[in-house]
This record gives structure tokens, C-alpha cells and sequence, in this order.
């Protein structure tokens, strides 16, 4: 079901036609419908699974922390989104590099960044992979390349192209995954970028996870073209559609994009249509959608689900292991609320460490007196 | 008089306004269907419909021009900026279009657009999102900049500036959304460029504005306890610049402390403190100071943060070591 | 030759399948090779040939003052694209809007703006269509709805969404014309304005003078897909191509996009095909192209030439007629030059005018001190 | 030592660089077929290539995000942005990338990205494109921002900015590329971060920086006449800022005048005169003046915008009205 375009992944994008599709019918996510031919299961899915479980509970627990106010800032919770973001994740290489926007728990949890550390990020702690001062929305794990959540809508999309033009630079197949959602495409930079990555042909991958809704924004209201795959076409680079409810949609999808990149032929535009099952962040009303839309679609489609039933159906989990690996997981992310709530704060001085190389602040003395500090 | 919130006086003075004049309109990200992310337009959609209340794409520079644009064909197009930190997308169009078309153009355009952003910081939103950089937009010749601390204000300075011919950016710290106050129920306008005098003293002149003024005054009865009498003044409007009633309060108190939220070194205040102490020179005791946030990005630690902000104490520790 | 996409005009855009097709071989211009079919020259074609004139004699006579030093500031001059210009601007209604970028002054004088007044401007005299204030990049004539030259690129395309938006919502039916170029394609703003007017169905005409060149910058350089028409039907927008330097062709387009616009099927995206014959700006030492290729060019096609030629073809023109056009041309841009010449400075109070409505400046008092003002 | 141009010092500067070390390299719009619009990279895409010298798109966000990304990376990219009028485009990437990716992400990630870009007005360039507003950069924490007013500061400061590992904001004047200076043939470094006592004198002290240097300069030699002594002091470095210097010179002459070419109303004069009243307090015989460009738009006119703008007339006249 990956939607391969004319041109895409045979070496010659530029002679083949790219079509662009004014409101075409949006796909549907099939993943349940079982017509799909599907590959067969493999014994690093049922990993998958349990990787899926653990990003689904991180942000139910993370909501909790929310509320009880042991997290601050802004919150924005993935669930749904968890095949879309693994499906891709996980076939990276070491020395890839993502970057990503502000909805980054899951995608940092995909590349293997300790959730322990993670929440505690969240809790603003010590401990936290930023040491407490970059927040839910500012993820970054640098020896794993992560490079980082970004809470500007397609402010990393830049980022991602000088990313791959170090790598184009250096001579290094790395490919550079930069994630978005479906209301960053109408951003200026998300053009630039695109036509800037196409134009050098650099290694990055511009994955736009669709899920209908920019905040409560649907995206019907925002473009007239809603397929952004199409859209990405127009900048002569290689695109595809794919179910992102669906982990072997997504991975196959991911594949293809990857090999293309690998082989020097340039950036490619994935699009993955799926889904959030919670509001657009803690604070949202959700006034833009009924809580039948959200049940429906949950019902039709939960990446879960899915992954669980081939497993089941292969043999590979029955009900009790699967109830057991449940236990395991929300056993695991206790501990990483545990951890997070028993890390110490930053010390007070590092509010003044990690802005320079060296020690040069303004070069200008503080006033001599008292601050109040953590008033 | 009812006691409202400072979201709720914005909310029906547009409301108000919107009703009596078709050449209104609203268009930001998030204003209808969400609800407006501060929940200031709540409502309106339902009453004003898609043509007034307009949901727009993510693309902040197009927003601002489509609305620099209308208000040159005559409209009086709003356009809500979410949040400061997204509004740094948008100012290439206030700083070349907004703010100097009238005088490129020798006098034949204006553009009397209002734009309207939420600022500060406070809330643990980190490096990106808690800029309060309503200074550098008061540096514009051809822009007007105001920044209500309090309903009353909030409700009489937007319907001012609604009526404005020239571009204003009415700036709104998101801290105080919630805040109530006493507002008239019949319409009223707070006239730009005028400061106020919200507590008088005697003994030093504290000069504030938006968030600021809540410190200002708790710092003030604090300091009354130790027998300091100071005068707070919340400037209300960064331009036009009431510069006058500042400097009669400074020759009356000999002191000042000028209090903001942005970072101390090129912020605004800086501004202020050098007015005041070239045109109050020979009646200064002590030298100005200023409140002002700590020089490091905004750390997403609470702690960390609340240390990196003015506060109460710092306002209270800064006058105290000037008298 | 107006090349029209599928779903062009027909009402139906939405249905259609628009193309984008990377790499296609440029629309050479084929002006001058006699195999277009033209409609019969009209008496009125004979102004369009003095207008022309006039526009190519004004901009040698800029660059004359600029040479002397009493034009100053940059100098982007419009020789060759004068069809370009005027087949779409002189086909406008008096209630329509023109927004353009810095290469303007051709772009005025086919508003109808007294040429005085601009070149009076270009002098920075009080008598100038801004009174001295904003000079060759920033012309504007707010009486014929000629709402001003932008000099940061793309930084009007906004403002032609606004001044469309404000058309739609008053309920009229005028059209805002855009002109840019070739290199404000790359730039977010494009994005971000085609995608606005496409979803709002704004009445706005963005026209792209594609030059070939952005300063010294080819289009390939800097994009992957060098088809600007196409890249603008990503967006669901009508689009067209034209030669440019073909007045029938480019007055043909112009036709079909106005009519497009007007009958409230929103923006339309006209890419004229052009070639300016003299460098980005008076600046330009033209490292990047020969000056064998510009002679050729200008050789293959001059837009002066074709309606020249048709008009002496059709027996509207003589030789003995045509000269003397060009000496009343020359004439009345003599008197131009005379009149910025004579005309007086702005008065020196004039550069506190004009910046708000009222008198309000920052409310601070200026230093009193002698400025040595004009020193 | 050779007599060379400020645009030669810089020139040669990057290329020694880049002969020297394969991680620099430059992207910008029109700094290679054309030349580089100011032609300071002029010869060098025939010497690198296209890999080291990159013509881009006009789209200066992407531009300068890329080379934060590539600085991300390891590599050492230059930026030329082609003025800092068009820099708006590409401020969120400065604000909120560049000078805040080393603090949200806990010291793990730096950006040692040189950006280099023209400013300032002078040339009838109106409105859009005379900005001088350095300044704002010079207001964020995580960022360097220097300015040379000569062509032996050019190539030293450029040097060292070169190896920074810090973001430094590299903002020449384009009115001082053509002038010439003495510049030693051997590469050195000159420390950013100092000021420079380029006058001594003992009655005033102008604080000045870029172009605002020569005409401090000019204005000292004119008072001179009048037997009034200036001393010179050229910032150099906005951030980090060396204030001591100032200091130690304004308690000597008890007098300041802040020169700056950007608009006087929230710029960074405001800052200076601030922290001298601040820091030098007691030993102000009279408030610090400044001399900035007028509140107005840039106008086209000759006349006027000559008149808008600082020199060394409005420089004497402002110190003889302080003695
Ligand atoms: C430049 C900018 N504008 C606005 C915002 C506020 N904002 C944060 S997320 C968001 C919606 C983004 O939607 P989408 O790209 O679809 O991603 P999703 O949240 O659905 O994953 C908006 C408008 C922002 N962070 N940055
Ligand atoms: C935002 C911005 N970036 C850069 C420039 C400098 N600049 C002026 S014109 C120009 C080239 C534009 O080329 P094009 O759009 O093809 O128009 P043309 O000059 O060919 O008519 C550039 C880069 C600018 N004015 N604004
Ligand atoms: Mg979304
Ligand atoms: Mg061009």
C-alpha cells in the first residue's frame, strides 16, 4: 500500500512525471480491514510490541505527572502515533541523526534514549537528558544522535538539511530524519527546506506524521491540497504515502525511503497518515472534534491492536504473555516515575552554565545584591 | 462595574466592537474552532462566523501581511500572533511593511492593523517559548506598542487601540489572562501613551509595565513594612512613551528601578533607565537599577526558571541596597 | 502557446489533475520566428508600442542620472521585460490592485503614473510620487491603486493575500496583480501566500517575471524544479505559462487569468518568460553571464521589435513614423529628467512626517541640541 | 604590513582560513557566480569549488539553519547573510536555535556557526534596507555579536571569530569595506570581547563601535580645536561586552557620549548609556548623551537621510553642549 509515485526510487525522478492531486479522497487506514498482504512475522516485533506498549504507557504516566503538576510547560502526548514513529525509528542506523518536533516522548523512546531519563527530563530533573533545562519539548540525546525536539513549528527542518549537508560534506551515507506534522507544511520553511534538500540533494528524509489536526486546526482548513506527499512532489523529490497505524505499512515504506537516500539520489518525503487519540496537548479542550470521532477511530484503527493481533495469530504472544508484557511495561515506567521524582533538582548554578563555550556571559557584572533566587 | 478577568475584557470589548463595525475582523491560528489557544475569542466563531473569525494555516509571515494588506485596502483587520516567540516569523512584515509603509509611501498608505500577541514567560515552556521581546518591537519608528497590566486597562487600551490609524501591537503577558478586576459595563477608552501612576510614594519611583505592575505593587507593601514609601508607575504604553510623568516621580523620589520581564542586557528597560538618567540627572540619589530577567536562555526547570525571572524579593533587595 | 494545465478555467480546478513536471526543457522564446497565430493588431497597439518606448527610454535615462550621481540608492532597471509588464498591467481595471517588487519603475509607468512624478522620485525630489521618501525600489501611487515596489523579496506577497482578502470580504470583484521573479520562489513567503490565496480562493494573480537569473544566480542553481507555473499548481492553483516577451501571448494570458480570477475561482499563477538585457542592478559586474549571451538574447528577442515589426506589418507604422515616436519619446523623457531636476528636496521637516497618523513619535523629547541637519 | 581594504582583510582572512582547515566552509546568496554582493568572497568559488562555496536560494531561513545544522554536525559553516535587513527572515533561527540549542539541551549540542552579514544605512537605500540593528542580536544570551570599524580589527577579530565555539554574529558595516588600513601579513588574532582605546583624552569619552568609530574619531579631532580633549573608545565586541573599559575611561572624564547608527528609541546606545550611569554614577559631571539616528524610517533622500543619521557635527555639538 506504500504510494510510490512515476520516477520514485528507479534513479531518474527527474524525468518521470510527479503528480499532484488537488483533494483527492484521503486514505483510509485499511490496517484492520486485513486485505492488506503483509510480510511475515519476525521475532524482533513481539520487541516492537513491547516498545509500542512502553511509549503508549510513558505518556499516560507522563499525563499523571501533569496533572498531579509534577511536570510543567506544555505536554503533548503521542498515543496513536506509536507505529509511525517506531515504523521509522527503528530502522535507522546508529550514525543516523533524527530530528523532531515538540510531540518527541515516543520518538526519543524509538531510538533507545533510557526513559528513566526521559522522565525525569519531564520532571525537570538533574537526571533529566537535558539536565533538567530543555523540558517534554526540547528532547535532545546527542551520542544518539538525537538531535533534538524543537518547539517552533518546522524551525528543525533547517536544521535537518545542514545535518545532511555535513554528511553530504564529509562524504558519509547517513541519512538525516526529520519529523513534522501536518500543520507544518504550510510554513515557510518547510518549503525552503524541502527545495533546499532537493536542489543539493541531501540525505534527509521529511516525514510528516499527518493526523488531521494542527491543534484544532483541521487541515482541510488550512490547504487546498491536502496530500502533502503530493505536495512534496512539486519540489522534485521522491514521496510516498503510508499507514502509519500500520507497523509493516510504515516499515516497508521507511525501506524504500532509506535505500533511496542511502544511494545518493537525494531527500525523499514520507507521509504517514495517522491518528492522535489524545487532545492536541494537556491543555486542549478539544472542542474541534467529538469524543465519537476520537472512539471510532481508535476503534478502527489502534497501532497496538494490530501489531498484538498478527503476533497472536503467528503464535509469537498468546493473552497471557501479552498481559504479562503489560505488566512489565507499566512496571518499567513506574520506575521511571520513580526515578524522576526522586532525582534532585539542578543545582541553582546551573542556571548559568551551558550558554557558552567558555565563561563569557554579556562581560557585564550582575547587580551586587541579594537575587531572591527560587523566590 | 462587574469584576472580570483581564481574558474577558478583551474578549467583549471585541465582541463589542466587532458588533458595531463590519470592517473588523480576526484572523490567527487556532482562534476558531480551538477556542483561541488563551481562549481570548471563545465564542466568536459561533457568533461572527468564518468570514470575521478566520482559522489560519501555520505561516505567520503571510498572516501578518494578509493583514497589513487589508488594512491598507481600509479594513481593520486583527491579527492574533499565538505567542511572541512564533511573532519573530512575522517581523520582517512589521519591521519593512507595517511600521514604514506610510512614510515610504509619502503619506498615501496606512496600515491600521491591529496585532495582538501573548508574551512572558513563567510557565516551565523553556528556551523557545517564554520570550518577552515587546522591547525590541517599541524600537520601531512607525509602530505603536502598548502592554495592559489590568482588566480595566486591558478592556479601554484595546478599544483605543482599535481605533487607531496607525499599526499597534497590543502585547498581552499570558500570566495574566486569569486575573480579575472591576471594568465598566459602558463602553470606554484608555488613551495611549499615557502612563500611570497605579500607587504614589515618596521615597522611590518603580517603573513597570504588563507583569511587572503585580510585582511592583506587592513589592511596595512589602517595602512599607520597613517605612519605604514607593511610587509605582505602570508605563502601560512602550510607544508612544510617556517619559514625562516618569521624570516627575523621579524628581520627586530621587530613585528609580525599572522593572521588566526580558533579559536585562539591550532590553527595554535599559532604554528607560538611560532616559531617566539623562533627563532627571541632577535629581538622582542613587542609580538607576533595574529588575530584569537573568542573561541565560529560559531554563525549563521550575526552580531554575523562578530564579531566572524578576520577582517581588529581587524588586524589594534592589531598593533596599539603594537607599 | 499559453500553455494551460488540465482543469484550467473550466471551473472545476479541484477535479482536474494539475502537473508538475520537473526538469522540462525551457519554453524557448519563439517571438520572433513568425510561427505564432496573432490575433490582428489593433489601433491601440500603437500606444502599447510607445509605452513600451517610453519605458525602455526611461530606464536608460535612470541609469544616466545614476551614472552622475544624482540618482541614488540601488537602480534595478526593466530593459527587456517591457511586454512582460505591460501585457498584464495594461490589461487591468482602474479598480484594481498592483503589488511588485523593486524593478518597478516600468511597472508604474504602465499604471499610468505621470513619468515625472517617478523619475521626480528617482531624484528624491518633493514633486516625486512618494515625495522623495522612498525612492526606485518603493514607488507607490495610492490613487491608481499601484500599492508600492518591495524591496525584500517576496515581502509583498502577503500583502497582495490582504489586499485580495480585503476585495473578497467587501464583495468586489478586482483583481490584485503580484509581481515577482524567478528568485522569490524559493523564499517561505511564496509558499506561505500561495497556499493562503489557494485555500481562501483569494483574487489574487501572482505573476513571476521569470528572468532566468536572481542577481547572478540561475534558477537551476537554486531549484530542483525550475517550471515555476508548475511548482505554483501544487497549490491547486491555476497556472499558466507565457512568452513573456511576446505582447499578444502574454496579453492572452493575462485574459484568461483575469477572467479566471474576476468570475471568483480564486488566485491564478502566470509565469511570464522574459530576459532582462541589462544587469540585476546598476551594481551588477555581470561576472555570471557573457555579454554574447546577452546580445543574443536580446538579438533572438526584443519585445520592441515584435510590435515593430507587426505594426509595420499591418501598415499601422512607417519607418518615418516610428522615428518619430521615438524622438517624442525621447522628448518627454528629457522633460522628465528636466522636471526631477528643477523640482526642490523635501523640506527638511519633511523626515518627521509621515509616520503616524497624529504627531505621536516615541514621546520623548530629542536631544536640544543642534542636529547639524544635511551636513 | 600591507595597506589593504576592510573588504581585503576579510577577504584574505577566510581564505588563509580555508586553505588552512576543511571543515569551513560558506553559503550565502550570491557569494559566488556573481561575486559576493559586497565582493568579499570575490575569486573564492574558483579557489574552493561549489562544495565550500554555495550559492544559495533566497530563503534565509533555510540558509541559516543549515549551517546551525552543519555546526550541529562538526563542521565550521560561515553564513553570509547580505544584509541584516533580510536577516528577519532569519532571526527565529538565531533566537531560537543557534544561541539557545546549547542550554535546552543540557551542554550536548553547540552550533560554531560564523554569521556574517552587512548593516547599516547611508546610501539611499530607504526604508527596507538601512537597517543597523545589531543590537537586537546583542540582546540574546548564547550568542557573540562583534563588530570591527577597521581593517586590522577585521581580520583579527575575524580570525578569532572563526574559531570560536560559540555562534558569533560577525555584523560589517558596509560603509567601511573600501576603506583602507595597515594590516600585518602574518595571521593574528585580535580577542573578542575588548575594547579598544583608539584616543585618549581626558574631558569626554565618546563609546563608539563600527562606522560610528571614524566619526568619533573626526569629531575628537574638530573639539581638539576647541581645546576640548575626547577620548575614543571603539566597543568592538557587543557581546560579551567590555565594559570595564568604558568605565575606567568615564571616571576619568566624567562626561559620555554613546554614538550608534541605529534608531535612538530602545537601541543598544540606550544599553551603554544605562550601564555607565549605573557603574560610573559618582563621577558623572553630566547625564550621558547619545547620538543615534533620528526616530524615522530611513528616507530616500539624500538630504534627509543624511540628516537622520549620527556624524561628526551632531558629535561636537552634543559634547559642547555637555562642557
Ligand atoms: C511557528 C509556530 N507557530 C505556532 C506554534 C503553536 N503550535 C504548536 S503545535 C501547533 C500545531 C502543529 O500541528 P502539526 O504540525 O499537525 O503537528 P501535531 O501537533 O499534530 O503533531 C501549533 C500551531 C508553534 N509552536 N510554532
Ligand atoms: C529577503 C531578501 N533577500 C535578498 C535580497 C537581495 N536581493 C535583491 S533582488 C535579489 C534577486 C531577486 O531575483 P528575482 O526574484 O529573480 O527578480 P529579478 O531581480 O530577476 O527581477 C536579491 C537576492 C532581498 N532584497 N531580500
Ligand atoms: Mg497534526
Ligand atoms: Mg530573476
Amino acid at each position: 500500500m506504500v504510494m510510490v509515485r512515476p520516477g520514485d526510487g528507479d534513479g531518474d525522478e527527474s524525468k518521470g512525471d510527479t503528480m499532484v492531486r488537488a483533494k483527492q479522497p484521503r486514505e483510509g487506514s485499511t490496517a484492520r480491514s486485513g486485505k492488506r498482504a503483509y510480510p511475515p512475522v519476525a521475532l524482533h516485533d513481539v520487541d516492537d510490541l513491547r516498545m509500542m506498549l512502553l511509549m503508549r504507557r510513558f505518556e499516560d504516566a507522563a499525563a499523571e505527572g501533569y496533572s498531579k503538576a509534577k511536570i510543567g510547560g506544555f505536554l503533548h502526548l503521542d498515543n496513536g502515533q506509536e507505529a509511525a514513529a517506531l515504523g521509522t525509528i527503528g530502522l535507522l542506523r546508529d550514525d543516523d541523526y533524527i530530528v523532531t518536533h515538540y510531540r518527541d516522548h515516543g520518538h526519543a523512546l524509538a531510538r533507545g534514549v533510557e526513559p528513566e531519563r526521559i522522565m525525569a527530563e519531564l520532571y525537570g530533573k538533574a537526571t533529566g537528558v537535558c539536565a533538567g533545562k530543555g523540558g517534554s519539548m526540547h528532547l535532545f540525546d546527542a551520542k544518539r544522535n538525537f538531535m533534538g525536539g524543537y518547539a517552533i513549528v518546522t524551525g528543525h527542518l533547517p536544521i535537518a538539511c545542514g545535518l545532511g549537508l555535513a554528511m553530504k560534506y564529509q562524504g558519509r551515507d547517513s541519512v538525516v530524519l526529520c519529523i513534522f506534522g501536518d500543520g507544518a507544511v504550510n510554513e515557510g520553511e518547510w518549503h525552503e527546506s524541502l527545495n533546499l534538500a532537493a536542489v543539493w540533494k541531501l540525505p534527509v528524509l521529511f516525514l510528516c506524521l499527518n493526523n488531521e489536526y494542527a491543534m484544532g486546526t483541521a487541515i482541510a482548513t488550512t490547504s487546498a491540497v491536502t496530500n502533502i506527499a503530493d505536495r512534496s512532489a512539486a519540489y522534485g523529490i521522491a514521496t510516498a504515502r503510508c499507514d502509519g497505524m500500520d507497523l509493516w505499512d510504515t516499515r516497508a515504506a521507511m525501506d524504500k525511503a532509506t535505500v533511496h537516500i542511502r544511494s545518493g539520489k537525494g531527500p525523499y518525503a514520507l507521509e504517514a497518515m495517522t491518528y492522535r487519540f489524545r487532545g492536541h496537548s494537556m491543555a486542549d479542550p478539544e472542542f474541534y472534534r467529538t469524543k465519537q470521532e476520537v472512539s471510532e477511530r481508535r476503534e478502527a484503527a489502534d497501532p497496538i491492536e494490530l501489531v498484538r493481533g498478527r503476533l497472536e495469530e503467528a503464535g509469537l504472544i498468546d493473552a497471557a504473555a501479552y498481559d504479562r508484557m503489560v505488566a512489565e511495561v507499566n512496571q518499567q515506567v513506574e520506575e521511571c516515575v520513580r526515578f524522576a521524582e526522586e532525582s534532585p533538582d539542578p543545582e541553582p548554578g546551573e542556571l548559568y552554565t551551558d550558554i557558552y563555550a567558555g565563561i563569557a556571559g554579556t562581560g557585564v557584572p550582575g547587580p551586587a545584591i541579594d537575587l531572591g533566587r527560587g523566590a | 462595574m462587574a469584576e472580570i478577568t483581564f481574558r474577558e475584557a478583551l474578549r467583549s470589548t471585541l465582541i463589542d466592537q466587532f458588533r458595531k463595525d463590519e470592517r473588523y475582523f480576526m484572523m490567527g491560528e487556532d482562534i476558531g474552532a480551538y477556542g483561541g489557544s488563551y481562549a481570548v475569542t471563545r465564542g466568536m466563531l459561533e457568533e461572527f462566523g468564518d468570514r470575521r473569525i478566520m482559522d489560519t494555516p501555520i505561516a505567520e509571515s503571510v498572516i501578518m501581511g494578509a493583514g497589513i494588506g487589508a488594512a491598507m485596502a481600509g479594513l481593520r483587520p486583527i491579527v492574533e500572533v499565538m505567542t511572541i516567540n512564533f511573532s519573530l516569523l512575522a517581523l520582517d512584515q512589521v519591521v519593512n511593511v507595517a511600521s514604514c509603509v506610510r512614510y515610504m509611501s509619502g503619506g498615501q498608505v496606512q496600515a491600521p492593523l491591529l496585532i495582538r500577541m501573548a508574551t512572558g514567560g513563567g510557565r516551565q515552556l523553556a528556551a523557545t517559548h517564554s520570550h518577552s521581546l515587546e522591547g525590541w518591537y517599541a524600537h520601531l519608528p512607525g509602530l505603536k506598542v502598548v502592554t495592559p497590566s489590568n482588566p480595566y486597562d486591558a478592556a479601554g487600551m484595546l478599544r483605543a487601540a482599535m481605533r487607531e490609524d496607525d499599526p499597534v501591537l497590543f502585547v498581552e503577558h499570558a500570566a495574566l489572562y486569569p486575573g480579575k478586576g472591576e471594568v465598566p459595563e459602558e463602553p470606554y477608552e484608555v488613551p495611549l501613551g499615557k502612563a500611570n501612576v497605579v500607587r504614589e510614594g515618596k521615597d522611590v519611583t518603580v517603573v513597570c509595565w504588563s507583569r511587572g505592575v503585580g510585582l511592583g505593587q506587592e513589592a511596595a507593601t512589602q517595602l512599607e513594612r520597613d517605612g519605604i514609601s514607593a511610587e509605582i508607575i505602570d508605563v502601560r504604553s512602550m510607544r508612544p512613551f510617556d517619559l514625562d510623568t516618569i521624570v516627575t516621580s523621579v524628581k520627586k523620589t530621587g530613585r528609580a528601578v525599572v522593572v521588566e520581564d526580558d533579559w536585562r542586557f539591550g532590553g527595554f528597560a535599559g532604554e528607560v533607565a538611560a532616559l531617566i538618567s539623562e533627563h532627571a540627572f541632577d535629581y538622582l540619589d542613587a542609580p538607576v537599577r533595574r529588575v530584569a530577567a537573568e542573561d541565560v536562555p529560559a531554563p525549563y526547570n521550575r526552580l531554575l526558571e523562578q530564579a531566572s525571572m524578576p520577582n517581588e524579593t529581587k524588586i524589594v533587595n534592589t531598593v533596599k541596597a539603594m537607599i
